[in-house]
């Protein structure tokens, strides 16, 4: 059965009556198309009306749609004869990752990205694409395979945040999030992240430093998920619709606070209702940015990739009053740069 | 950020109270002579706990203090020099975050977590850092951020090694969001940019470290030390427990298990921390 | 070296007889029609066997075949082009040992365990080098060692990817001592100067590759292949059960098991492989 | 209880009497002084026609005494101020191989060995100095470190071998042995291997990639143990005295084969006789060695490291008869290198 959300239930039902008269114009041979007209006319208003104006908690629901297209589904769909490559070569080989080697307009490129699964099984085998260390490692050994072989890195992100379980913690989450981050950052090639779904905090960002990032109209990207936040806040997870404001996690926020380069226009209602449809825009989007940062040399696009994070911080310096509540003996010169804005 | 903690009575969810307390000059403790322990319930003479570096003689518990107590018992006396301090703003104009600011900042007497700055240890010069628990749980906003990549750019320019001590709860600064979440990787490139200059980074994980300043340039050190029984990990314990639905091991991310699972180099008591400090310093003249 | 293999009859300790007949011309079976997969028991009509590239239609076992075969399954038509033969000596003055080898030589027609040469995978040229089990189990003596670094240094020359279909044994020429260990190092340093020219280097991992050839170049693949149920690891299973006195996991040291423990890329049917390699060289041009 | 292996009897039993009479000195007053003098003398004649003339196989025996130093053993006696350093940052701190900085002759310097314990318990919490994967990838780890901090390496080898246990296999053993073996090779720093005992097969190579490899008079070092070459040729462990034969894996033949560098001479009766001894022996020997490769610059020290490698084996070029028995379809000339003996 298809998930329908409550927001979407008058057009749902209008869509419904719509097939109903267009079935009636087969049934009997009465013309209904004047009828018909006006009502996808109206159908048409009320999509529009529903997807544009949707709140940031609908968009967080959108990017959990079951039917939205996978990592494996935007590798079929944008690229040609995918070659999965398994393993970190430590430990395992974490089915919530999936990496490899594609072919993008005739060219050889790396694609990497976490793997929710299409039904229970497929999601019990990938841990609903929630990430182990061993498959930050597999991401971080192929990206160093895409630099070795100088081929651009593209990586697709919808992970809800590293798995938190006890063998993850074991085998060091955290530190190996730290490694991705850092050696990401230096790689010597191109690299564009799309973040296509869920943005979840660190587990994104292990594979979210790019050149360009890009942002689906229907994804969210943040340092907490909106349930989370609204547990520390108020200890009551239903109030997420309200977490979800505060926390600034829509493409269009983050497109402002110049976190992402631009965002992915989804077909109407979501790339859930037309993959075809998504795949030829992400495909549109990627080669339009890819093309543009092929041409920086790998050196300069390292410099502006560094400096593009180096950046991001909203502080002031502090008026210098006597310092006087905390007995330091004095104070230096800063000689380092920094965004103060 | 507290609450994804255990509230183990070992690890003691610090009570604002006792917290405040250790920072030397705040007046529920002086008042009393004894304190007792959060771990062995020892009772503990304050200037002996004082003496003993806020380490139980008993059992060996560390107590949380603040960055500047910590400052004391790990650079030379009259040694440290603060960098320029910043304060933060609230880029997401989240409710409330500038009263806490202010709040956090009269409690601890500090602009934001994290007190930065050149000091020597046992005469040997370095960049040091140390984050503090009490502000905000001593969690990484574009304050934190920014301090600790400008420590390593010090370094850099200065010539110097870094040392940074961790001891941040969540590690993100929720209200400041996806700036938060961008001084991960702000501070892992500071850390990357250093590297390469072929300095030392010494990383020093005290109770708790644990989310993004773990995940980010907390692990990222050269040599990673740790206080015993510190709190170390990325996901929080109650949060591991709740979505594994398992018992989590007795000892489960603790240093002692960090160290079990290769994750650090080794465990240093607070009182034996200067001298290990120093003398990995002289070796990376 | 076959000692060390569990002799289950899955991995079929290749009978000689039955190793020998693989290779194409020799006399036991073209007297026979019929052949029983050593998997499944099923009997197979030798010249589907032979157009099946010896992979049983039923069960898909992989039988042993000679490198020669290999070659065939692997490279273009008339592409293949030999390197420079290189015969062994007898280091330590080990008893028997040339004795041995004239002996190999004899049975497997070739000089020693490896065949390597230049060839072209649907159009795409690279360095080619197999290693032939049938040669005192595929060990590797002073003769691999050497073939194995020159070709690496040729890819380095010519500018080729480099393939290596290994399916050696216990690895180690016992008969060679230390001259055998240290073509590990040959090898591997090989391998590592062949990497700064930026070349591909294919891994392949057929039945078996255990000990020094897996602990050197084998595992040392940019992308590392295997073919299904090859038994790979680096001590053999017989020690490994005789040192833990444990009981071993169903598919300990199979293909499977290292795809899943995260040591290689990916498992390849034989009937599969050239077109893989194919597209893999075509990758990386 | 001292461990006395069956072919020092004599010299034990005559060591006992010396003693005896050297007691009778103190008890009572009688002049034994001109007995002594001849006893000792006989007793040196002894030691030395015993130890000089030890079997390959009694040397095996001997690199395998209890009371053998350990790398802890060499560390403290070599080294001062010895900081352990602990874990692979990936899966654990085996406690088969440690690693750390000391300072040798007033410089840093990075010493990683095997440890063997010195009684049941701590043998079982080294696991018999047979180290797992997660040992290579600490010992790994803290060589790069020395890489980048530019420190010379110092690796005390004494190993039967990497522990051929079911984890071990699980986790790569084979792998990580080849990653050690290559990476060691390229560091740019100066290595010097110490054979102090047994340097048993890839578990001993994977950290005796060095520009000097110095052995000591009574280690062993070859490609397998005699008991397991036992095996395979006869399907007879006992018959182990025999392959250490056949396996020349003495110094002295390792020294004629141009494997090894020098040969560390050991107090007579081997170095547990003496550990102030054997420490000052191996400290003049690190002296020497580490004072020569300081002076060559590292990327010539490589070099020479690729180089030393390189020409190991024997083997000759094949006359060019007609290679009739394999239809391979030509030759090409070979222009690649190697050392054709
Ligand atoms: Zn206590
Ligand atoms: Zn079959």
């Amino acid at each position: 059965m298809r998930t329908v959300f409550e927001w979407e239930q008058p057009l749902v039902e209008l869509e419904e009556k719509i097939q109903e008269l267009r079935n009636c114009i087969y049934d009997q041979e009465v013309d209904f198309s004047e009828e018909l007209t006006e009502l996808e006319r109206k159908a048409d208003k009320l999509r529009k009306s529903i997807y544009e104006r949707l709140t940031p908690w609908q968009r967080v629901r959108m990017a959990r749609h079951p039917d939205r297209p996978t990592t494996l589904d935007y590798i079929e769909l944008v690229f040609d004869d995918f070659i999965e490559l398994h393993g970190d070569r430590t430990f395992g080989d974490d089915k919530a990752v999936v990496g490899g080697i594609a072919i993008f307009d005739q060219e050889p490129v790396t694609v990497i990205g976490p793997q929710k699964g299409k039904d229970t099984k497929e999601n019990i085998a990938r841990n609903f694409g929630l990430p182990h260390p061993e498959g930050y490692r597999k991401a971080l050994r192929l990206m160093k395979q895409a630099e070795h072989f100088r081929r651009p890195i593209i990586t697709l992100i919808d992970v809800v945040g590293a798995y938190p379980g006890i063998e993850a913690e074991q085998r060091g989450q955290g530190l190996v999030i730290a490694e991705c981050i850092e050696q990401m950052s230096f790689l010597k090639v191109p690299i564009i992240c799309v973040i296509t779904g869920e943005g979840g905090s660190g587990g994104a960002l292990a594979i979210g430093v790019g050149d360009r990032i890009l942002m689906l109209e229907h994804a969210w990207y943040s340092v907490i998920s909106p349930e989370m936040c609204a547990n520390i806040l108020w200890k009551d997870v239903e109030r997420a619709s309200e977490a979800a404001e505060l926390l600034k996690l829509t493409p269009t926020d983050l497109l402002k606070f110049e976190i992402i380069d631009d965002i992915i226009t989804e077909p109407l209602g979501g790339a859930h209702r037309d993959y075809e449809g998504i795949g030829r825009q992400v495909k549109a989007f990627l080669r339009r940015y890819l093309s543009e940062i092929r041409k920086i040399s790998v050196d300069q696009l390292v410099e502006q990739r560094l400096k593009r994070f180096r950046k991001i911080g909203q502080f002031q310096e502090k008026q210098l009053v006597e310092p006087k509540h905390v007995k330091l003996n004095s104070e230096v010169d800063d000689e380092s740069g920094g965004n103060n804005e | 950020m507290l609450s994804v903690f255990r509230s183990k009575p070992k690890f003691a969810t610090v009570r604002p109270k006792a917290a405040k307390s250790i920072n030397g000059k705040s007046r529920d403790l002086s008042d009393n002579l004894w304190t007792r322990c959060e771990n062995c319930s020892a009772l503990i003479y304050n200037k002996e706990l004082s003496k003993n570096m806020y380490v139980c003689h008993k059992c060996g518990f560390h107590f949380r203090i603040s960055a500047v107590q910590r400052l004391k018992y790990v650079v030379d006396e009259d040694s440290f020099r603060s960098v320029k301090p910043l304060v933060s703003k609230n880029p997401l104009n989240f409710p409330e975050y500038p009263e806490k600011i202010v709040q956090c900042q009269a409690d601890t007497k500090l602009d934001d977590a994290i007190l930065i700055g050149e000091a020597r240890i046992n005469g040997n010069a370095a960049v040091v850092g140390i984050i503090d628990f009490s502000f905000i749980g001593g969690s990484m906003g574009s304050v934190v951020g920014e301090q600790i990549t400008r420590g390593f750019e010090r370094g850099v320019v200065r010539n110097l090694p870094v040392i940074i001590i961790s001891g941040g709860g969540g590690g993100a600064r929720m209200q400041e969001g996806i700036f938060s979440l961008m001084q991960m990787a702000k501070t892992a490139q500071a850390v990357g940019k250093f590297r390469q200059s072929g300095l030392l980074y010494i990383s020093v994980l005290t109770h708790p470290t644990m989310g993004g300043i773990y995940a980010s340039f907390a692990s990222l050190g050269d040599i990673i030390l740790a206080e015993p029984q510190a709190l170390i990990g990325f996901a929080g314990p109650r949060i591991v427990s709740e979505t594994t639905r398992q018992k989590l091991p007795k000892d489960f991310q603790t240093s002692e298990y960090a160290l079990q699972n290769g994750m650090i180099d080794t465990i240093v008591t607070r009182v034996e921390m200067k001298d290990l400090l120093g003398k990995l310093l002289s070796f990376h003249l």
